[in-house]
């Protein structure tokens, strides 16, 4: 009861964070208020008891992304330019996507249903067996990395290979940025 | 009992900060307010824990402390020493590194 | 008898932290400047996030719990003086002059002080 | 040693954080403690001036009390501040002196002034700090003077 209520409260402000970032035009403050969005998206998911969400949304959210988003301020613009187009369009499109997902969650079974069918499938082998077969005491710990490894493997060769991609155009910029700013002179 | 108190007040804590980090005329007042947004969250994660009865997400909290702390400290090195983060006004770009 | 008295005190220490958190925030809307609103987040990092520590340790009782909160605690205590102190000395840095008293303006003129960033 | 050294207390820290106290898990633990430490060495971050510590403990524990009792009330002072319907602020920057000879004990007096609400350490100039206080009186400079001289009290000699 008391954790719905400040469930209803967090989103609450996320969405004004969220009408915030869309407002504001400076993008330090962009960069400020996504570092807060993502706390707030952390603490929700603590609420939902998704740990380990929530510590890679803590490592990568408020973390990494806001000194990489800070980065690429430094090598482009701290202005977003105005908009040169009317809204209309996209504000439609968005808002009718966005009916259509809303419409999409009722067939959804509720949150934390046992008799979800994601819950009935292999969880259960899975919850029955992972201290026997693993010895871990976390449950997802051990669906990570032993259960799903290949999964995770993938998943870690995607973030790094983004990583080395964000670093070498970062890079590349302020290298592009120096050569100019040395042939003015 | 007493946690709901404590998860409400923090919850006041950060509407206001909110607002001052919407407000803030300038960029260091967003990262102050930011900052302890940071460590409202903090308080918060061990405050949820104990609500829903399972303190074990203190981890949480703590990776939160760290990272909010780097996170500020990168920031202002990068308003301190960065070709940006200027208040008063002066030329957009610095003159040459 | 223990318990109660556990209870009590750790009842005051988070309704006391809680509101010392809640002034901090306020005292961040209301005060009029910067360097102003640096002392008011510095209430709720100090006053606010010990009491609501030590409610919170008292609550767990001598478990890994408390040990874990006292690191947090350490940590955020330690973390906050010093996000602070960088807060205000990168402001300082970047030409945000301190307001200063005008009777002793004397000895100090910081905005001279203000060295150029970037080089 | 200095390497055994830091990878025991990253091991002790993860045994604190762990609370998980079987064969593997602690194996695991060693492991990645030293893999952490083998990656640090091969960055150089491990540096090779160690921090000197020349800090009385039970010295340190009593400072820290009077420190609690300081950052008490210099809280109540700035609470009037901010919840009184009219502000009355005197804010100033002033240079406070410091006595400390270690680095460390320079450390904790500027950030027991930036603990205590009320005053912050804004800089560090080569024998003072500059300080912002948001309710200036004459007396700050006797007040964090004598802060100053407790935490110099704290410090041992210099070897």
């Amino acid at each position: 009861m008391i954790v719905t209520i400040i469930d209803i409260l967090l989103f609450f402000m996320l969405v004004m964070t969220a009408l915030a970032i869309v407002n504001r035009r400076r993008l330090f403050s962009v960069v400020m208020l996504a570092g807060v969005f993502s706390l707030l998206t952390a603490l929700l998911f603590v609420t939902m008891d998704a740990v380990d969400v929530a510590f890679t949304e803590a490592a990568v959210g408020a973390g990494i992304s806001t000194v990489l988003m800070l980065g690429t301020i430094a090598q482009t613009s701290r202005r977003e330019k105005d908009p040169t187009r009317s809204g209309v369009l996209p504000f439609f499109v968005v808002a009718v996507t966005g009916a259509a997902l809303v419409y999409g969650t009722l067939d959804m079974p509720n949150f934390g249903d046992p008799n979800a069918p994601a819950q009935l499938h292999v969880g259960p082998d899975y919850l029955k067996n992972s201290v026997e077969d693993m010895d871990l005491p976390n449950v997802v710990t051990s669906i990570l990395a032993s259960y799903r490894g290949y999964d995770t493997l993938g998943e870690t060769a995607v973030v790094f290979t983004a990583g080395i991609g964000v670093l070498l155009l970062i890079s590349g910029l302020a290298g592009r940025r120096r050569r100019e700013d040395e042939e003015e002179n | 009992m007493m946690f709901v108190v404590a998860a409400f007040a923090l919850i006041v804590a950060m509407v206001c900060l909110l607002v001052r980090l919407y407000v803030g005329p300038t960029v260091y007042d967003r990262v102050l307010a930011s900052n302890a947004f940071g460590t409202q969250t903090v308080l918060f994660i061990g405050v949820l824990g104990f609500l829903t009865g399972r303190p074990d997400f203190l981890d949480i909290a703590l990776l939160y402390a760290l990272i909010n702390f780097i996170g500020t400290i990168a920031v202002l090195k990068f308003f301190r020493y960065g070709s940006m983060g200027d208040v008063v006004k002066r030329p957009a770009k610095s003159e040459g590194e | 008898m223990l318990p109660v008295i556990i209870d009590i005190l750790s009842w005051i220490m988070i309704l006391t932290g809680g509101a010392f958190t809640i002034i901090g925030a306020v005292g961040q809307l209301r005060f009029p400047n910067f360097w102003a609103r640096l002392h008011a987040a510095s209430v709720s990092d100090s006053a606010g996030v010990i009491l609501l520590i030590a409610g919170m340790c008292l609550q767990a009782g001598p478990t890994l719990i408390t040990v874990k909160l006292l690191v947090i605690g350490l940590f955020l205590f330690v973390t906050g003086a010093t996000s602070t102190h960088a807060t205000a000395s990168a402001a300082l840095v970047s030409g945000l002059t301190p307001p200063v008293l005008k009777q002793k303006s004397g000895e100090d003129n910081s905005a001279d002080k203000s060295e150029k960033p970037g080089s | 040693m200095r390497t055994v050294f830091t990878t025991l207390t990253l091991f002790a820290l993860w045994l604190l954080m762990s609370g998980v106290y079987e064969p593997l898990t602690i194996g695991f633990g060693a492991i990645s403690s030293i893999i952490a430490i083998y990656v640090g060495k091969r960055m150089n971050a491990i540096d090779r001036h160690p921090l000197e510590i020349h800090i009385n403990f039970a010295k340190m524990a009593t400072y820290f009390g009077w420190l609690m009792v300081e950052i008490a009330k210099s809280n109540w002072e700035v609470t009037k501040l901010i919840v009184a319907p009219k502000m009355r602020l005197r804010q100033n920057m002033f240079e406070v002196p410091y006595v400390q000879k270690s680095d460390l004990g320079q450390t904790i007096f500027a950030n027991s002034i930036t603990l205590t609400p009320g005053t912050i350490t804004v800089e560090v100039e080569p024998g003072h700090f500059l300080v912002h206080a948001l309710a200036y009186s004459e007396d700050d400079h006797e007040a964090l003077a004598d802060m100053g001289r407790r935490v110099a009290a704290v410090e041992t000699s210099a070897a």
